[in-house]
């Protein structure tokens, strides 16, 4: 049986959502009424523009309520978050199951590709300190943990997972203006399977704004968005190995 | 409590006389009189209760009967309802029952006075005890989880108009880390002669008050308040025509806050002037006994009349307040005095301005705990503006101690809040609070400078009207126009012809037994020892 | 030819557009998909869920942003909004307009009606003080104007208008909560049908929450919403006066 | 300006002296070298523009032709290029077009010392003459419009990535309100080792600063400066590989601002300390000659690291930012140091810290234009916890008179702004600027208070830290990861190989009149009258 939910304001399935947005039309009586059509073109039932304002001669701004009737199967949505809170081991239980279940160090490369810059990401997932009193892969024993920083090419990137000879590459990418990261994302993955290489590593992607569905979708193993800690990305890794070795 | 206006206390000694004085004719009219919600709070006491096929209560029943009846009200209702009782020789259940049912108690003859006497102070103590008893309730939670409330108390309102529903929003609220939740009552409740029976599902803009709304709405909380180790404040509005009896269902079924306020039936409302009056003193001792906070509502003079011009009204409704409270036997520490952030936000140094008067609230009512309203009336569909000016207003709360902070909604020009309205203005405040926690002590004013100055100003300017009002009378005060800028004549406005002359005859054993607990004299205004309950 | 818009976030037709609403459901993956889908439910391509929070066991919040690819067709669009500057006419245009074109008197009714008790938005157009620094109908010289306040019944209103020989009555509506505003507004219609005097008045509505739009499918002549001045409701009903004295 | 905290002025003396201290032994090697991007920037105020088929510019042709050449840049790249133009006879212009066709200017024998020289001080005087024109409009148009400009200046940045989509929003921004547009430029065109060259429409999280598109948005923003009688600055980036070049760029196109730092490049950007120390000193003698203001960068120290522990890494980079910026001419109005709102949202009392160090800054560095940027690392994708803090930072702002106020972006944590982040950003600033207008007046802290305690404790901790950096040498720090937790080996880093150490020979005309007009020696640091100007 479906189980329908809909946006609650302050009665159930009353469907009350708020929108906002510009649109490049002066803003007046008849930009305001482009709007609420606008947004009852998007199937919403009532809608009411409840502000609006000049921005300059061409673009003006709305603030709109309006109540929707189409709701979704709450039982049939699956949840696609690598980093499910049940299935997470702490550091401890990683290394645990490494000594265990894998009986060798495991080697993790990570970096910041491309001319993304922004390091604090990677960083929070690999330095010794971690992040939010969570510790970082480097800090794990049975784990061997290369960062090599931001702005680093894919081809570099490659070469030194090759060289330390490691069990799973981790790219962040933080920018994503232009799906610049679909872009650097996706070459890295060719660049793999050009090698001959794509089922050599196990292949993480995270950032903020990066989601499981679409790593996957670019032909990773798994995708971290924001919120990740490095006991995600590690049972992660090790439990696919372990899967890889006993299969 | 640190002082940082300089305010002179001449000046504000002056105010209080003035207020004083404006009160005291009232007050001894107030005394010669009953209303017909009065004698009906009287009866909830002793137990009426239900409502007849048509949904009357039998309160209203009652009181009915008795008034068209050839006595009158003037001996009070108490004695007819007591002598049925003793007639039936039953439960007031069962005599609610029949009552509701058509019993025409005027008919039966009196019986033996002393009987009933004694019946009935048994029964008034048996209510009052139910009273003591959630008091004492109260005070042990209070004691059990003290320190876990916000300071300033973060107070939220549900508003769905169905009881069930506010139920959820309430706990989600509590949840989320309100302190206070106050039940929105239903658009124009105010104006009902009598209080709907059982729980509610439709209202529009708020939900009716009812005593069973109450108990569904009591046990919502005390549960979250168990899960959260936090007092869980329920409040409601003891305003309009029903103001005592509303009290006295908030005292039964252990509501911690009640919207009440000397004049705001007269003044927004259309309420007679004396039946307000008769009815705000009742309401308050009941409040007082109960252990109810009571927040006054000076919010609605700047929500009519613009909030820099009028804001000497806001005070000097203050004083007026306050004054009425004492003769009611309300301590300061329960006189949730109000005013509000409703300065047009275009006004340049406008947030200098509301500082200036919630730190001269502070340090004016420097025990009582001060509601503090967020802004309204300039609050529009731009709901990110609204944010903003909600920061401001937590911010303003915060750096003056504030007692009790209503949360301002972003949507408040739009609709009654979503449940992610609310949830959005409690995040907005946990991180202002949390943010400026120590601002108060740490930041000081310079001496004559803008806040000072406007301080000074607006304590003058209520001096000056007082005295106006004094001058005047304040019954003609308000007929006038001087408050509010609207005009009440004294023998107009709703509910009139339920104020009642008392008779020589007149018997109300809840009154007396709340004057003798509450330390009031049995007529006038020696109210002296109120203050210091 | 068409000239559709599309809402603008900082490119043209890149069709960004936020959201924000409440789901009964707990907050976690789960609930961000959901969001998510029912996002792209309504016809958005691209959607992130930007932010979720946790209200209480039961309901959750969340923000998003979404693309559509949906545009309006401006030139198409019809400003349906009584209060359209150009046609205002000033207060002393007004009484001109009245002295020559009608030659007596207008009178005018006003009220808040039902329990509403908002009278600031009645006042707002009645009262000599006015609003705003627009002055109010009672200041004009030849409208003859009688504001009876809030929470006045449908009946007694149509009542007064009949014994001052109304032109035009007008109706206030702030509280719209469970859509009260929509009954209100109907009853006072179907009360002036029942009498056969609805061609007698000009009926206009106005509150924060009425559009033009909504007052005229609800049997008005008009309908005035936030923003609204004396002169525009004084200039529409004169017209409306000496077009029927005309026609 | 009234002082608030009582900082020991001898402990701010202390600090200035050891930042003196630090930085002396760079401005001695300093003065010795000369980079890739020193020569191409002397080349381009005498008129090197263009780019040859593959996009690279004729500056970088010319530089790269005599490096590579048999005497290499010793000498400097003058004197080759002003060679070839006397042997072409004809316009700097056609012989941009030559050397972009593929003319090898190296190749051409060195004509007459003398002609060369007075071409070159001929070429020189145009180049500054014009950037002298620029600095006379600007300073007309700012007398014109004086007192129209926001108190702080509010700064507002475009990133589209399109220089015409860029011009559209700083357009409505500049309506709207904003003083300053920053177009942001594309992610890490501080690496490259050369300007683009043209206008350009592709660019990610920024667009690319190229003179053309410099040049396009100025005439843009002239534009709104005219309809709005506001004179709306222009800023872009000094920084990276080129920071000289586009510091000459900006001053031919009366780019008003540029992000400029002293110590940026090699922390956050890896480039080579030697060659940042050299390129700040040219890049700054013109910033400070074309009378253009610079902000520094200290706000990416908390983006980077915690911004409560390593407030003190901000005041020091300031102290050492201010006496580079003397020893290249900058007077102290030109020198827009930078701090930010970074704690974080969730600390008790972060507001009050967040006020002493913004006070602190404005005490300390009573006549710079402080830049103070927005909270960007705690933002989230909720926005409207994002709103209120942008609201807060707004309220420090002005609260401590700012100088320079770089609004927060509600979606900071999720995209780059949209137009309406940046129309609700300006309404909200307006607004919170009227609103408190003379707060920084009237608020006084008190005595050995938070805001007190915490603006001394983080000046002792930079006096501590300034100590051992000079202790350790300031190149020695940075190799150790004192400064921003990064360690940057000295002899490591992008751009060493642009690295020259001058000649004998060394003729840089430009250098030497900038020099002469900012009153600098000509080489080391009796900089005493630059603070002056
Ligand atoms: C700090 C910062 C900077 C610093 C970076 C310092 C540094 N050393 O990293 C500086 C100032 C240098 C900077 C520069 C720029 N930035 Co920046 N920056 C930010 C900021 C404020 C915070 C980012 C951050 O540190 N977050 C904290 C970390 C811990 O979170 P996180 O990165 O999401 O990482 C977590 C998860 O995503 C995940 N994760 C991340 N990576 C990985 C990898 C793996 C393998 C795994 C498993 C998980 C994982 O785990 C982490 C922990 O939970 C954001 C805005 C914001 N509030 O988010 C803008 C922001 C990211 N920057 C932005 C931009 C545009 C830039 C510039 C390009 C601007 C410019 N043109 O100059 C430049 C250039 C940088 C470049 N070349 O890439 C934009 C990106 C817009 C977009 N969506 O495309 C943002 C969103 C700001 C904005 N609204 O414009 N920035
Ligand atoms: C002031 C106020 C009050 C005051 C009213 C004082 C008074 N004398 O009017 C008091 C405190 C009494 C009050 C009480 C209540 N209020 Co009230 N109140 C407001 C508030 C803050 C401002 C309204 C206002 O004065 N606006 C200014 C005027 C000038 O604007 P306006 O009304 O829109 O009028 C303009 C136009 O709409 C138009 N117009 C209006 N009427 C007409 C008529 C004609 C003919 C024409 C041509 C034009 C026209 O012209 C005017 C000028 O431009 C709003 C929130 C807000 N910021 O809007 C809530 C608000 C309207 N109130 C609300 C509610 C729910 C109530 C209560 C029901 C709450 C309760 N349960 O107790 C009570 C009960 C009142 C009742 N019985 O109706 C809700 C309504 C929600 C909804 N959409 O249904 C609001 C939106 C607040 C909220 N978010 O919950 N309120
Ligand atoms: C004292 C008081 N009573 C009652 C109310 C509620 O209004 P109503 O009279 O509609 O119940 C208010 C609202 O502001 C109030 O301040
Ligand atoms: C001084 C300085 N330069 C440059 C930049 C811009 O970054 P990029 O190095 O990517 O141009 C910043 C950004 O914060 C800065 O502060």
């Amino acid at each position: 049986m479906a189980n329908i939910v809909r946006p609650y304001g302050d009665t159930l399935d009353d469907g009350k959502v708020q929108l906002s947005f510009t649109l490049p039309v002066p803003d007046g009586a008849k930009g305001r009424e482009a709007a609420r059509l606008m947004v009852l073109g998007w199937g919403f039932k009532d809608c009411e523009i409840v502000h609006s304002s000049r921005i300059s001669d061409g673009f003006s701004f709305y603030v709109a309520y309006a109540k929707t009737e189409a709701g979704i199967d709450y039982d049939a949505v699956e949840a696609d978050e690598a980093a499910s809170e049940d299935e997470v081991m702490h550091m401890d239980e990683v290394n645990a199951f490494v000594r265990e279940k894998i009986g060798r160090k495991v080697v993790v490369v990570g970096a910041c590709t491309g001319f993304d810059a922004h390091t604090v990401g990677i960083d929070a997932i690999m330095n010794m300190k971690g992040y939010n009193h969570h510790f970082g892969l480097e800090r794990y024993a049975m784990l061997e943990a290369y960062n090599l920083g931001a702005q680093v090419p894919n081809e570099k990137l490659i070469e030194f997972a090759e060289k330390v000879n490691a069990d799973a590459i981790l790219v962040s990418q933080v920018v994503t203006q232009k799906d610049i990261h679909i872009q650097n994302m996706t070459q890295f993955i060719e660049l793999l399977e050009a090698k001959g290489e794509r089922g050599r590593f196990i292949c993480v992607a995270g950032g903020p704004r990066i989601s499981n569905k679409l790593a996957v979708e670019l032909g990773y193993d798994v995708g971290f968005g924001k919120g990740s800690y490095a006991e995600h990305v590690a049972s992660f890794i090790v439990r696919r190995i372990a899967e890889r070795m006993h299969a | 409590m640190k002082e940082k206006l300089g305010l002179p206390k001449d000046k504000i000694a002056r105010a209080r006389e003035l207020a004083t004085n404006c009160v005291a004719p009232i007050l001894d009219f107030v005394d010669g009189h009953t209303t017909v919600t009065v004698e009906r709070a009287t009866l909830r006491i002793v137990g009426a209760d239900g409502a007849n096929a048509d949904g009357v209560p039998v309160p209203n029943l009652v009181v009915d009967q008795i008034k068209s009846s050839a006595g009158g009200l003037e001996g009070g209702a108490l004695a007819r309802y007591v002598n049925a009782l003793l007639k039936t020789g039953g439960s007031v259940e069962a005599l609610n029952k029949r009552i509701a049912e058509g019993w025409r108690i005027v008919d039966e003859p009196m019986g033996d006075r002393e009987a009933i006497r004694r019946k009935g102070l048994e029964l008034v103590e048996a209510g009052l005890g139910r009273i003591r008893k959630n008091r004492a309730t109260r005070d042990a939670k209070m004691e059990e989880w003290k320190d876990r409330n916000g300071k300033p108390l973060i107070y939220l309102i549900v508003a769905t108009g169905n009881i069930y529903e506010d139920v959820k929003q309430a706990q989600a609220a509590a949840e989320k880390g309100a302190d206070v939740i106050a039940v929105i009552r239903t658009t124009a409740q105010s104006l009902l002669d009598y209080v709907p029976f059982g729980a509610t599902t439709e209202g529009f803009g708020g939900t009716y008050a009812t005593q069973e709304n109450f108990r569904i709405m009591r046990a919502a909380l005390d549960e979250v308040a168990e899960r959260e180790k936090r007092y869980i404040w329920l409040t409601n509005y003891a305003s309009g025509l029903c103001m005592p009896e509303i009290a006295a269902m908030g005292a039964l079924e252990r509501l911690d806050m009640m919207l009440n306020d000397s004049m705001y039936g007269i003044l927004f409302r259309d309420i007679n002037a004396y039946r307000t009056f008769v009815d705000q003193k009742f309401s308050r001792m009941i409040n007082s006994f109960a252990g109810i906070t009571i927040n006054t509502g000076e919010d609605n003079y700047l929500t009519t009349s613009d909030a820099y011009e009028k804001a000497y009204t806001v005070l000097a409704s203050q004083f007026l307040n306050e004054q009425f409270g004492f003769a009611a036997g309300l301590p300061a520490r329960l006189m949730g005095l109000g005013h509000a952030f409703e300065m047009d936000p275009s006004i340049k140094n406008g947030f200098l301005y509301e500082l200036a008067q919630a730190q001269m609230a502070r340090e004016i009512f420097p025990e009582h705990p001060l509601k503090y309203m967020p802004p309204t009336k300039f609050m529009s569909g731009d709901i990110f503006k609204g944010l903003a000016m909600d920061t401001m207003f937590n911010f303003v709360s915060k750096a003056t101690n504030q007692g009790i902070h209503l949360l301002g909604m972003l949507t408040e020009a739009i609709h009654t809040p979503f449940m992610m309205d609310r949830d959005i203005a409690v995040e907005n405040c946990k991180y202002v609070f949390n943010n400026i926690a120590d601002f108060y002590d740490e930041v000081e004013f310079k001496k004559d400078g803008i806040v000072v100055g406007r301080a000074k100003e607006v304590l003058d300017r209520t001096v000056e009207f007082l005295a106006e009002v004094e001058d005047l009378g304040l019954l003609e005060a308000i007929e006038k126009g001087l408050f509010a800028e609207v005009k009440r004549p004294k023998d107009m406005g709703k509910g009139l012809d339920g104020l009642v002359k008392k008779g020589p005859e007149y018997w109300n054993p809840v009154e007396d037994a709340l004057k003798a607990e509450l330390g009031l004299p049995e007529r006038g205004r020696d109210y002296s020892a109120a203050g210091r309950r």
